[in-house]
């Protein structure tokens, strides 16, 4: 008998271990410390597009705006790690409680807002944090950037070995994604979409829905603030531009060309994004001796292309490797007596 | 005459018309019934266009009008008046109807004018709110606007998706009785689905009953109304 | 630490590249060819594309194949250390760039930590080892704006500058001199990089009633301070920073640029130059560039030519690997006569100031004049 | 008070820039539902080609009428090919496929224009005007006439002419419309084309006072999204308030406040009055209810 | 019979449209109110607010002595009050038991917190809605569709499945606007009948409908509005004799 879970949603074990085994693998194959960076960085990347991809792709709200938490907690572990000593551990978890508090408190009116205006709204807030992190110069050391960021390390263990950074990344990565899997698979994600295709009816359900807009909003800056600590730590130098509107726009495109409708496909968008732009360079650079601005145009061409022809995004053609249409499962054992009462109601219509 | 053959439609990987055959003669109104989910509003959407048939013909007046998009297919001479009403909530109830006469707007504005007044006649309630946005109508006034609209383009056909939905009984004998006076007048060919079978069958002057995406049975008024099987299952009347 | 890191990742990037066959030096580049500081890095990938292929011409050096690898950082300074780590992987032996200061220093640790050499072309005021600065300090450009300003007997200016890396960087160094020199800074304005009228700002400066006015920007940025400043009426001097000494401000501030001066590089007024080994050495530069791609370099190109002259010179004298590129540039660098000034590398603050003038405008051209 | 003459005139000024960059916005979203981000890369495209046109020593007026039929051109081939193929998908898909167009036209800008800001002569050579003590510049009052008049002009297009009620048509029931024998394919060509003429008449008119760079679009388009927004998405005249609204606001909180933090105020003001007014402040009724 | 919901003077402006005028009724326990009028009459309107979906101009609404108007929306479904809408409100990308299971929300305790971190309640808040939906489906007899998406059934089962939703956590009160409006006769019938089933047990109901048949049929008692006044109240018999609703509304024949 399927467990209700599965039935409900289908299965998650297989794409949970398959990114396991992906994550446990890639290192046997890569010993490049550029393909390293770039897969500490997908990973980095993936902690704030599985947030976005839950208020975006299930809430139905639009943010172009999370590049400010991310900054957010990039900016608070390098002052409080950097400028003040603390332990960096610790000024992760502070930069994500304040983000996740001052998010709450944002977000209490502009997710009043709607469409459009939401989208404004979030863009203001961008800016707004970007202007603050060059204007405040003292503490964010301004257009210059924040440089001195230490490194971490944990048990004694010096991050600092590319291995260890991306284990250390994909295991937080990894833990977002099953928070946010599991939030999916209840009834808060059953809810979450339905503030997506109409809010009153939710509303009349009983659903405080701007109570529930607000948490995922806070919870997916949250997210970002501490993927912006981790980017921190890891690049050591930080400065404004990093967190401008330009990235939260990158975010937006890695969870749509990787599928809004689902965690994995935010995981996958934000991959493939990543590699699309170097598989360009590699590519153009190789075998047509093309420099930057063409780069730039044939990126520009493959997101639109993607976006034409896959409009549910890249995620559908993967998915098929996973997971098997739920129709075709038969109905799971759920209870014999009602399939039979339905047959009947359907000869019931035939006899005409 | 308005002639079907061998119409199937799919949506997506499914199959929602079979092999559908029928006609409508001039100066006719055709009912066609079923359940929910019969299939009723998928046919009125294919032979307008919406939806492009897999299969089979349809012809207008030995005109064939199967293969065009709906904005091709309503210069033809068929309009639609689609299930939900789907007034232009953000333009006012004139905008509405004159739109209604898109097809033939540019070659004839006279005609446009004509035709509006001829609706305000024929549907006081839309008068009074001329200049009100369609979106703040009520429901059933919304009806009578959609109604209204599909008629103003003079078509040689006219499909009503369910046009009582929602309205008082005074209002449905209204527009049933409407549908019959335009029939004479004008010689206009009506299709009629109506979940509202009774009404429908009493200006009807032909049934087709639909069921899972097939022709069930067809018949006059007086045969339709009188087979125990429609009886049972859509009008309501309980049988041992 | 920071040693036991470098080795392995230098040991992992030579295991890396097999193919080099041991005869190919590679050697890095990461500029902003596209993105908002295009206008500055642009020429420098245009630069990289010139001295590629008169490498290629020549053989190489000593019968060694040098191989150049761009990356376009396209003015995001996440972009630019993963270029940073794409060149180490790739085993490069010395690295040039970036085009920005701040992206210079997102890339720093990187780059060091590897053990490679890196020759800036932006000023950073670097005091790590192995990093080698080819752009003339904020300080030496500041040294020259007060020269400037003492001759007028000016001793109240304002400042104004664009809200981006390049631009913020200015005005503390200027600060110090200013102070040092009892020059007053009466009024500080900022202007969004991309913005498209900065008549407020100016608005606020006349309210301080400056002597001068000194405008820290890139194009298009500075040619539109330029121009709301003539139409607001001013009548003082207008003093622009170097990253807009370029053919694309003069444009902008064409037919209506009396009294606007700008820190700018010889190289753009080469032919006024006297006759000398500097003046060879830029006509060369400018000639080949513009062969090449029908427009003129500028300073930036200029810092970047630098870069890679000093390691052909390592080359030269027989240094193959980053280690020896390193030990030469560090110790066997001395009064060389580059492209933007005279490097000591001892000192790794840049060159010094002989590769720049204050220069004015005549007949919408750079108008030099000796000092 | 010359100072405030100045703030006020230097706000309109760059408020009717937003603006022209508004009604682009405003004229693609009320026909067709898509946010166009490409929107500033019209204006950019407009104004390079115009500047080459004179370059290449066509005279001014007929480099003006070239580059907008250019930039209309490649209006109407992005929605031909991009647009339409996408046409029933979600908002947030086209929003996405905007934004790489708007990538993709800035690349191309770059690799035919390059990097240096490029020059338009004024259309009318005059000294600065001075008004009341503040500094006008001839080229603002170019821009203030085509505004008014584009303003004029469009208003009576959609609001006054038949074709325009079957142009909101499209946008709010594009179903409904092609039953009423409306090619909506057609209009949202027709959108494109229009906003992309909008567009480029917008980097024309602004080009001569801020040079035409192949990256002007991003900010200008920004602010002029945020103009449109804060006027109320559904017409043309609130979307045109709300961008000289946010150039004044840009202008006084320069002035009064800081330039430094100029920016954050107006958005901080803008997302206030969107909280007081969430439907922004000159919306028109939509006729949505229960 | 103990009163269940007082409509006191409820008053709507719309600029210069009085759509609804001074309106008093009372729902008991246990009751079947229909409310009925001409199109435009100002039925939905005051529905809404009812609901609390738009503040009254005048008048107020209490629910067993406490006071709805000026509520927000979310608050009237734990006092037990559920509705419909004219126009349909499914959740079109979800399925069709996922619909009914979203009726299930005030019984559930699940919130984020609890749902990230997979607490033992959220395994229990599942089962429970699984199992309160299944039933109303096979009570509305859709469960053979549950696994449809919502937006792709046909206009009359969404209608069904709205309904469902709607009483899927046992409300005392709930609001139908036009329940039957696209339902043929038959389906009517078995509308009318989950109704009735309800109605047995305790639930009341208030709705608005077309179908005099089933109006007569169903109601305990009638409101009728014309113009957005109350022109009549009373039983079936009543109302069908009543001369002022004939010539409004009901026509000659109509019933
Ligand atoms: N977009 C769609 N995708 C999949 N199935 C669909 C879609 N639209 C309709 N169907 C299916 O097609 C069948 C016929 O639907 P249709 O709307 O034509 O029925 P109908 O006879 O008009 O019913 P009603 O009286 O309830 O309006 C239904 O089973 C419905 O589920
Ligand atoms: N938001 C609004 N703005 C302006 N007028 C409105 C608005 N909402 C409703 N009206 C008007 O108020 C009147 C009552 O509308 P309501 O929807 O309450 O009618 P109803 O009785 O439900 O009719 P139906 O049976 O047709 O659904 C109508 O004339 C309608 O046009
Ligand atoms: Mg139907
Ligand atoms: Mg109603």
């Amino acid at each position: 008998m399927t467990k209700l879970e599965n039935i409900l949603y289908g299965n998650r074990l297989k794409p949970l271990l398959v990114l396991a085994a992906i994550i446990l693998l890639l290192p046997t194959f890569v010993k490049s410390q550029y393909i390293f960076t770039i897969l500490i960085l997908i990973g980095i990347y993936a902690i704030v597009t599985v947030g976005l991809s839950l208020l975006i792709g299930y809430a139905g709200q639009i943010s172009l705006g999370h590049a400010a938490f991310f900054g957010i907690g990039a900016y608070a572990s390098a002052i409080l790690s950097g400028t003040h000593q603390m332990s960096p551990w610790l000024a992760m978890l502070i930069g994500m409680v304040a983000t996740f508090i001052l998010a709450y408190i944002i977000g209490i009116p502009i997710l009043k807002l709607k469409g459009h205006f939401l989208a404004l709204a979030t863009i203001g807030i961008n800016i707004i944090v970007y202007i603050l992190l060059l204007g405040l110069n003292n503490i964010t050391g301004g257009a210059a950037g924040f440089v001195g960021i230490p490194i971490l390390t944990l048990f004694g263990f010096s991050l600092n070995d590319k291995l260890f950074f991306y284990f250390f990344v994909w295991i937080v990565a990894f833990l977002i994604i099953i928070l946010s899997t599991n939030i999916v698979r209840s009834h808060v994600g059953r809810l979450l979409r339905s503030i997506h295709d109409s809010e009153i009816a939710t509303e009349t359900l009983g659903v405080q829905v701007s109570k529930y807009k607000v948490a995922i909003f806070a919870l997916s800056a949250a997210f970002a603030s501490i993927a912006g600590s981790i980017y921190a730590h890891y690049i050591t130098f930080i400065s404004p531009p990093t967190f401008y509107i330009t990235k939260s726009i990158l975010f937006l495109i890695m969870v749509m060309v990787g599928g809004a409708s689902s965690v994995w496909g935010a995981v996958l968008g934000t991959a493939i994004i990543m590699f699309l732009n170097e598989l360009i360079r590699f590519v153009g650079h190789t075998y047509f001796g093309i420099s930057g601005e063409v780069e730039i145009v044939v990126y520009g061409l493959i997101i639109i292309l993607i976006m034409m022809y896959l409009p549910k995004g890249l995620l559908p053609l993967f998915s098929q490797i996973f997971q098997k249409k739920r129709k075709n499962e038969p109905i799971p054992a759920i209870d014999e007596n009602h399939v039979t009462s339905s047959t009947s109601k359907v000869s019931s219509q035939e006899g005409v | 005459m308005l002639n079907v053959q061998g119409l199937s439609t799919h949506i997506g990987k499914i199959q929602i018309l079979h092999d559908i055959d029928f006609h409508v003669n001039k100066g006719e109104i055709v009912a066609i019934i079923g359940a929910n989910g019969a299939g009723k509003s998928t046919l009125l959407n294919t032979l307008a266009g919406l939806i492009q048939p897999s299969a089979g013909t349809v012809t207008l007046e030995d005109e064939v009008i199967s293969g065009f998009p709906a904005n091709k297919v309503v210069g033809k001479g068929l309009s639609l008046v689609p299930e939900g009403r789907q007034v232009f909530s953000n333009l006012t109830v004139k905008e509405n109807l004159l739109l209604g006469m898109f097809s033939k707007y540019y070659k004839n504005k006279n005609l446009a004018y004509e035709n509006l007044n001829k609706m305000i006649e024929m549907f006081p309630n839309l008068n009074k709110h001329l200049h009100n946005l369609g979106g703040n109508l009520s429901g059933g006034e919304q009806q009578m606007l959609a109604v209204a609209r599909g008629l103003m383009s003079n078509p040689k056909i006219i499909l009503l998706d369910e046009p009582s939905m929602g309205l008082a009984p005074l209002v449905v004998k209204e527009i049933l009785d409407a549908l019959v006076v335009i029939k004479e007048q004008l010689g206009t060919m009506v299709i009629l689905v109506e979940q509202n079978v009774k009404a429908a069958l009493k200006v009807a002057d032909r049934a087709y009953v639909i069921d899972q995406g097939r022709i069930l049975l067809n018949g006059t008024r007086e045969e339709i109304s009188s087979n125990p099987q429609v009886m049972s299952a859509y009008l309501g009347v309980k049988m041992a | 630490n920071t040693q036991t890191n470098s080795s392995s990742s230098t040991g992992e990037s030579s295991q890396g590249e097999a193919g080099g066959a041991g005869d190919v030096i590679k050697i890095g580049a990461i500029f902003s060819e596209t993105g908002p500081a295009s206008t500055l890095g642009k020429t420098q990938a245009n630069l990289v594309k010139l001295l590629q292929k008169q490498l290629d011409e020549q053989g190489g050096i000593d019968g060694k194949k040098i191989q150049i690898i761009m990356q376009d950082y396209e003015t995001d300074d996440t972009k630019a250390v993963v270029a940073a780590d794409k060149l180490i992987s790739e085993g490069v032996v010395a690295i040039v760039g970036a085009t920005q200061s701040s992206t210079t220093m997102a890339i720093v640790p990187k780059i060091t930590g590897a053990g490679i050499p890196l020759m800036t072309t932006a000023p950073i005021n670097p005091d790590t080892k192995g990093v080698f600065q080819m752009a003339p300090s904020n300080v030496t450009a500041g040294e020259l704006i007060k020269d400037f300003l003492q001759e007028r007997n000016i001793s109240k200016i304002a400042w104004i500058n664009a809200r981006d890396g390049y631009g913020v960087d200015g005005l503390p160094s200027f600060e110090k001199v200013a102070a040092e020199n009892n020059i007053e800074i009466v009024a500080h304005e900022e202007f969004d990089a991309n913005a498209t009228d900065m008549t407020i700002q100016l608005t606020n400066i006349r309210k301080a009633n400056p002597e001068a006015i000194i405008v820290w920007s890139r194009t298009p940025g500075a040619g539109i301070v330029a121009r709301n400043f003539k139409s607001l009426g001013f009548d003082i001097p207008m003093i622009q920073a170097n990253a807009a000494a370029n053919q694309g401000f003069l444009d902008q501030v064409k037919d209506d640029n009396e009294e606007i001066f700008i820190v700018g590089a010889k190289l753009s007024v080469v032919d006024q130059l006297p006759a000398g080994p500097q003046k060879d050495n830029l006509m060369k530069l400018r000639d080949d560039y513009k062969a090449m791609f029908n427009s003129e370099p500028d300073n930036f190109t200029a810092h970047a030519a630098d870069g890679f002259n000093l390691i052909f010179e390592a080359i030269k004298a027989g240094n193959t690997t980053s280690e020896q590129i390193a030990e030469y540039l560090q110790n066997n660098v001395n009064d060389y006569l580059g492209l933007s000034g005279t490097f000591n590398t001892k000192s790794y603050v840049g060159p010094n100031e002989d590769g720049f003038s204050m220069l004015a405008i005549e007949n919408n051209t750079w108008k030099f004049s000796e000092q | 008070m010359d100072l405030i003459m100045q703030y006020i005139v230097t706000g309109l000024t760059v408020g009717s820039i937003y603006a022209l960059i508004a009604i682009g916005f405003v004229t693609i979203y009320n026909i067709t539902g898509v946010l166009n981000f490409a929107q500033g890369e019209f204006a950019m495209i407009g104004a390079l080609t115009c500047i080459t046109f004179v370059n290449a020593g066509l005279p001014m007026f007929i480099s003006i009428v070239l580059a907008i039929v250019a930039t209309a051109i490649i209006g109407f081939a992005i929605e031909r090919t991009a647009i339409s193929q996408a046409r029933n998908s979600s908002v947030m898909n086209l929003i996405v496929i905007t934004v790489g167009l708007s990538i993709f036209l800035k690349g191309l800008g770059l690799i035919i224009w390059g990097t240096y800001p490029k020059q338009l002569a004024p259309i009318i050579r005059m000294d600065p005007i001075n008004f009341m003590g503040a500094v006008i510049n001839p080229q603002s009052i170019v821009i203030f006439i085509v505004l008014a008049i584009l303003l004029f002009v469009l208003y009576v297009f959609f609001d006054k002419t038949y074709i325009g009620s079957a142009l909101k048509a499209s946008e709010k029931n594009p179903r409904a419309a092609r039953l009423m024998g409306i090619n909506t394919k057609t209009m949202s060509a027709l959108a494109f084309t229009l906003a992309a003429a909008l567009g480029a008449i917008a980097g024309i008119m602004i080009s001569p006072l801020t040079d035409a760079t192949y990256e002007m679009g991003f900010l200008i388009g920004i602010k002029g999204f945020v103009g449109m927004v804060i006027g109320g998405m559904n017409n043309i005249s609130g979307a045109v308030m709300g961008a000289l609204l946010v150039g004044l606001l840009e202008a006084f909180s320069g002035g009064f406040v800081s330039t430094f933090y100029s920016d954050a105020i107006t958005f901080l003001v803008l997302i206030v009055v969107l909280f007081l007014k969430p439907n922004g402040l000159f919306a028109r009724a939509t006729g949505e209810r229960v | 019979m103990s009163n269940l919901l007082t409509v006191n003077g409820l008053t709507k402006q719309f600029g210069g449209v009085l759509a609804v005028s001074d309106v008093s009724f009372e729902v008991n326990k246990g009751e079947i109110v229909a409310v009925i009028g001409p199109n435009g009459a100002g039925k939905t309107t005051l529905f809404n607010m009812i609901s609390c979906f738009m503040p009254p101009t005048k008048g107020e609404v209490h629910y067993k002595g406490t006071r709805l108007t000026g509520q927000k929306i979310p608050n009237l479904a734990p006092l037990g009050i559920s509705r419909t809408f004219q126009n349909l409100q499914i959740f079109e990308n979800m399925t069709v038991l996922e619909n009914v299971m979203m009726g299930t929300h005030v019984k559930l305790k699940t919130n984020v917190l609890s749902a990230a971190f997979k607490l033992p309640r959220v395994k229990k808040d599942e089962k429970m809605a699984f199992e309160m939906a299944m039933e109303v489906l096979k009570f509305v007899e859709l469960e053979d569709l549950m696994f449809e998406k919502a937006g792709q059934l046909s206009y009359g089962m969404q209608k069904q499945l709205e309904f469902a939703r709607a009483i899927v956590y046992n409300p005392e009160f709930i609001m139908l606007d036009e329940p039957m409006a696209g339902l043929n006769d038959t389906e009517t019938n078995r509308m009318a009948g989950y109704i009735q089933r309800l109605k047995n047990k305790g639930t009341s109901f208030l709705f608005v409908e077309h179908k005099m048949a089933t109006v007569m049929e169903l109601a305990d008692r009638i409101v009728v509005i014309d113009f957005g006044k109350k022109i009549a109240e009373g039983t079936p018999d009543e109302i069908q004799r009543n001369e002022k609703v004939i010539a409004a509304y009901l026509g000659e024949e109509a019933v």
